[in-house]
């Protein structure tokens, strides 16, 4: 087993990682940007090494300067997370030629899934069902006429993509131009490439997804389905696992095919097939192979009661699965449902500021896993993605009745979070049917208005009114608009007032 | 003393004397305490139990209850009679500044001066964190100016359209 | 199915029961005294109502004022948690009395098995095996008597105990009236009643307990056992599930005891029932029956899958037990923890203050059973259990580990606690190969030193400087000694320093 | 500036001329910062990554390094000069109180005046959340004076018996 692990990442996927190392005995090293010094995955490990400007592209993904980290403090082995150079396969062969092992398949099995093209074409080859779309290197009047032998409605995509970066879908001939712009503009900010390829877009569809184990010793798991129709402009934002639309029959039947898509690359380590399902008559079609861990694991995790990254480590150690196919199965239901620091009243933009106060959820059934803690900055460098809340039930009304709790108890001060979206989701009758499809969120424009709180909004007002009186803040008011409006000064008031209440034993 | 409170569109009267508090005229009983953490604050509103994360700005409160955020913003009866007639910039009447809420490049700009528009309706396209953010009116209006122009890069709250 | 519960108690308990509430879509009501205003059961439930000053008996032991608020709330049920009413039959019957149904058994069923000697001899007619012992009633000279009876060494326990309270080890006959003394003593000050009995000390024991959950439908089901020998003067430290010390065969026959111990008194709810357990030849013995939710449920939760709260609710409403004896098949390994506010450096002595900082560990397999909060005032009116970390893993190893991690994640300033003293445990040889009984802690006298901590030692020596340094005190030094011998004046001084390195963005 | 750094019963000499840290005279690497809460401190010694609370009360520190709390008291060159010869009550010669650590009810006193008692021996029964604790002696020494009494209700911190 490994005596050192680097983790090449940052967040709360970083603290996963270093958790999964911590309790398998193994010395840990963090990496850094500068705008990460007091991270929560710095405080976790038992090393850690600035690599960088808060930028990405000057941090975390210079190979050169984490692999020359790894070198000096020793590691053997790098696991890259999710995101940043996880799918990278240079960097898997610059760590083999450091002589550090890779936490991840071999270069070669990304490189083969990495193209999303080549992907299909490999695929294909063992009877994996696709969706048909365009060949590729098309510009773009190769990828309009493309579109009307296809047909219309038609989905664009990123060659280098995932994530659902460069994606748009498009419903007749008169978008196509300007969305095939937009897709290359946002596929060469993401990944550095704006190739784009075009696939039929299935109406309702569901995004449904295999876990795949793989071990260096010839075998490869099935850790079953995850359900992840939930997206906001192909960004996942709730997954569940199992999927209400899969029964035990099609859970083994594409088990099989995603195992064999595995083979197909000779795949080794953790990885998952995404499909595209079509739940008018339970087919499916191979969407692409993602070679890393997902945000999403922990879910897999509930119901199989497998630790997945303990695994990946395992398998890459060179050790043999512990489990047989049969051992695996599914007990009970698994929710996700990602914060991010994003206004769900305001179009999901962004939310940037310090993180005044935080309470997180605990209890039975609930895991958090959280890059969160209070003071901390949220910056616009990094992925708006802060934590993730995950619940387990006997049953999946369980499972939605336990995240509702959970999200109630949810406490995040000074930034706008994605709890409320959440929450009107997990109140709605169609999410707790299970009839929603891909367009689930497009149709119901969540998050447009937020819901009325009644009682709330009355206390809101009277609480307001007894901090004014208590602050005494009449005088300061009216200088307040005169000279500037009513701006500035902030938090300096609540302090004074915070030592006066506290005096007065928090009461009055 | 009275305060006349608002709460995103919603106007309410409270009356505070000593002990006493009066909810438009009707007398409530609400035990208010700050609960270890300087911006947490328990409420027992007749018994019933509520948490609330304030930050105060000035008259200004942002309040936040089981996740949702609410504007408030307060004014005394001094205040009141000084505002009548005035404009506040966050009131509904008059110009209105949509502002940048972050950081970020314009891609496009969706409107022109003298187009008339609806509240909610995209006004600008702004590039943040490699995505690309559709900016919303907040109500509906005429656009006075345009200031922004593609392919600009704008600072936080850099004012981008002016509707009137 | 209830409309609106009452929790008849405080702490994590309290949370733990309007948890399972909130997750059946039960209203829930508070109570709490004048200590707790701000507490977390209090801002959790969603009414709470004030009973009466901090100490117990004027507010969490007062039945009147408790049923009062539950007629004026409506509520239709009340759960008591442990501790307080939860052993009280009268407060069953007054809640009867009220309409309202008592969330736990009978009271006959709680006087049965609450008076320990009238407890020993109903069940001794269903065959379960006892610890030889006194008979009830004896003033000290009898017991003195029955102690040459029954052979040294020999415990002293309290009719009308439970926890701990009153227990006594006695080995010689010099010892035996001085420790009657101090045991009749803290039985009057915990229960009221004075009266104690003897039973012949088992050496080298374990304390092993059966969780028993039982319908009112006739149906009493064992959720097997768990490993309770880790204890401080007889108080649970530590807990887990299942038993190294007990097989697959043993596991059954204990269950089918303890269930026929429980029908024996015609049981209806969940319920404990504790065994002394000899290694030596597997042998067993009664040792009371505990009538309501134990401290240390959520390890049994953790193995078996079920929600016991939720299914103490489901029974009072009169539902019958989902399970058959056949479902419950214990899945990995739980270990708990309990966090107490004690200095395991200073004796264990209890310790206050406000809790400054705090952050609970959380991610894969973690549970925190918490009433803890920033700015949480730490009294002595109440028990020192502060919270309780449990942890599941596949195998028993795994979950050791798992805790090491959990524990060195758990930052609680401001106050001692017990963590350092788990930390020391589950480090410990002993423990890990699970050779100890309850006499391991009294023998290896832990936390009798702190650990010593090198380099960490060190560094606190250069922080600290490098903080009088930054903070500039050399001027402040002599002039506090010279004053006042260098006291008072605390965190002010702290605050300023805050307010300075904010602006310095927390660096230099 | 050179410190004196007393840790339990170690000492360690610190000197800080600008950015350069010796401790007992070797250069050390560390990158101290505070994260986010007041006394929640990230250091980074040597690239090695440690956590510290760290409660300040003029010269004195309490520092919880996981979980475990260090007592750490501080003194400059110019302390130092001052404090020599001159007992400072926490210091291990000379008098010593033994204080109750919580209010309670004092059961028995073990020991009486003139006994000489070794360090950890058992010296009061005191009585609180319905338990009795020992307190023991926290260095050896004789008993000097006994203050507290049987039966006697005693606040936090008051003395119960006088080392020395």
């Amino acid at each position: 087993m490994f005596k050192k692990v680097l983790v090449a990442n940052r967040g709360e996927i970083a603290i996963r990682v270093l958790r999964a190392c911590e309790e398998r005995g193994i010395a840990t090293v963090a990496v850094f940007s500068e705008a990460d010094r007091s991270a929560l995955h710095v405080r976790y490990a038992n090393e850690a090494y600035c690599i960088g400007p808060a930028p990405s592209r000057e941090s975390y993904l210079r190979m050169d300067r984490i692999i020359d980290v790894a070198r000096k403090a020793g590691v053997d082995a790098i696991h890259p997370g999710y995101g940043f150079l996880s799918e990278r396969a240079e960097f898997a062969a610059a760590c083999a030629e450091a002589g550090i092992t890779f936490i991840g398949p071999s270069p070669e099995a990304i490189e083969a899934m990495g193209d999303k093209i080549t992907a299909r074409e490999t695929v294909r080859r063992r009877g994996v069902p696709l969706v048909p779309g365009s060949e590729r290197g098309l510009r773009d009047e190769g990828l309009v006429a493309a579109a009307r032998e296809i047909g219309f409605p038609i989905m664009i995509k990123a060659a280098a993509g995932g994530g659902g970066k460069g994606m748009r879908a498009v419903h007749d001939q008169g978008a196509l131009v300007a969305a095939i712009g937009a897709a290359r503009r946002e596929a060469m900010a993401a990944f550095g490439n704006d190739e784009v390829y075009l696939e039929k877009l299935i109406a309702n569809a569901r995004h449904v997804e295999i876990q795949v184990l793989a071990d260096s010793h010839g075998t490869t798991l099935s850790l079953n389905e995850r359900e992840c129709s939930i997206q906001r402009r192909h960004q996942k934002l709730i997954e569940e696992a199992p999927s209400v639309a899969v029964d035990e029959k099609l859970r083994k039947e594409m088990g099989q095919v995603a195992v064999a898509a595995a083979e197909a690359v000779g795949y080794v380590n953790a990885g998952t097939i995404e499909f595209l399902f079509d739940s008018k008559d339970n087919s499916y079609y191979f969407l692409e192979m993602n070679t890393r861990l997902q945000v999403e694991h922990p879910i897999t995790e509930l119901v199989t009661g497998i630790d997945i990254v303990k695994e990946q480590i395992a398998i890459a150690a060179g050790r043999k699965l512990r489990y047989k196919q049969a051992d695996i199965i599914p007990n009970g239901w698994a929710i996700e449902c990602r914060i991010t620091a994003e206004d769900p009243y305001n179009n999901f933009m962004p939310s940037s500021g310090v993180v005044s106060y935080l309470k997180e959820p605990t209890g039975p059934g609930v895991r958090v896993e959280s890059s969160l803690y209070e003071g901390m900055e949220i910056s616009l460098f990094y992925d708006p993605m802060i934590a993730k809340l995950v619940v387990w039930g006997e049953t999946r009304a369980e499972a939605i009745l336990r995240m509702r709790r959970a999200l109630n108890e949810y406490r995040i001060g000074g930034i706008r979070t994605s709890i409320p979206f959440h929450q009107e989701i997990m109140e709605s009758t169609e999410f707790m049917w299970g009839t929603f499809d891909t367009g689930f969120l497009s149709r119901r424009r969540v998050g447009g208005m937020r819901p009325h709180l009644g009682e709330e909004e009355q206390l809101a007002a009277v609480v307001a009114a007894m901090l004014a009186h208590e602050e005494g803040r009449q005088a300061t008011m009216h200088v307040g608009q005169a000279d500037n409006g009513g701006k500035g000064e902030p938090v300096v008031g609540l302090w004074k007032q915070a030592g006066r209440m506290r005096a007065q034993r928090g009461r009055w | 003393m009275k305060y006349y409170v608002r709460v995103d569109n919603n106007e309410y009267e409270i009356e505070i004397n000593g002990d006493i508090v009066l909810l438009n005229g009707e007398p409530v009983d609400v035990d208010l305490v700050r609960s270890g953490a300087t911006e947490l604050y328990s409420v027992l509103f007749g018994g019933r139990s509520h948490e609330m994360l304030v930050n105060a700005d000035r008259f200004n409160y942002q309040i936040n209850v089981r996740g949702v955020q609410l504007q408030v913003q307060v004014e005394d009866e001094r205040a009141r009679r000084l505002n009548r007639g005035r404009r506040l910039p966050t009131l509904p009447d008059g110009e209105l500044a949509i502002l940048a809420p972050i950081p970020g490049l314009v891609v496009r700009v969706l409107v022109g001066e003298g187009d008339s528009i609806e509240e909610g309706q995209p006004v600008i396209l702004l590039e943040a964190m490699k995505m690309e953010n559709e900016l919303r009116a907040a109500r509906a209006g005429i656009v006075k100016s345009v200031v922004a122009t593609t392919g600009q890069r704008v600072e936080q709250n850099a004012p981008l359209i002016i509707l009137e």
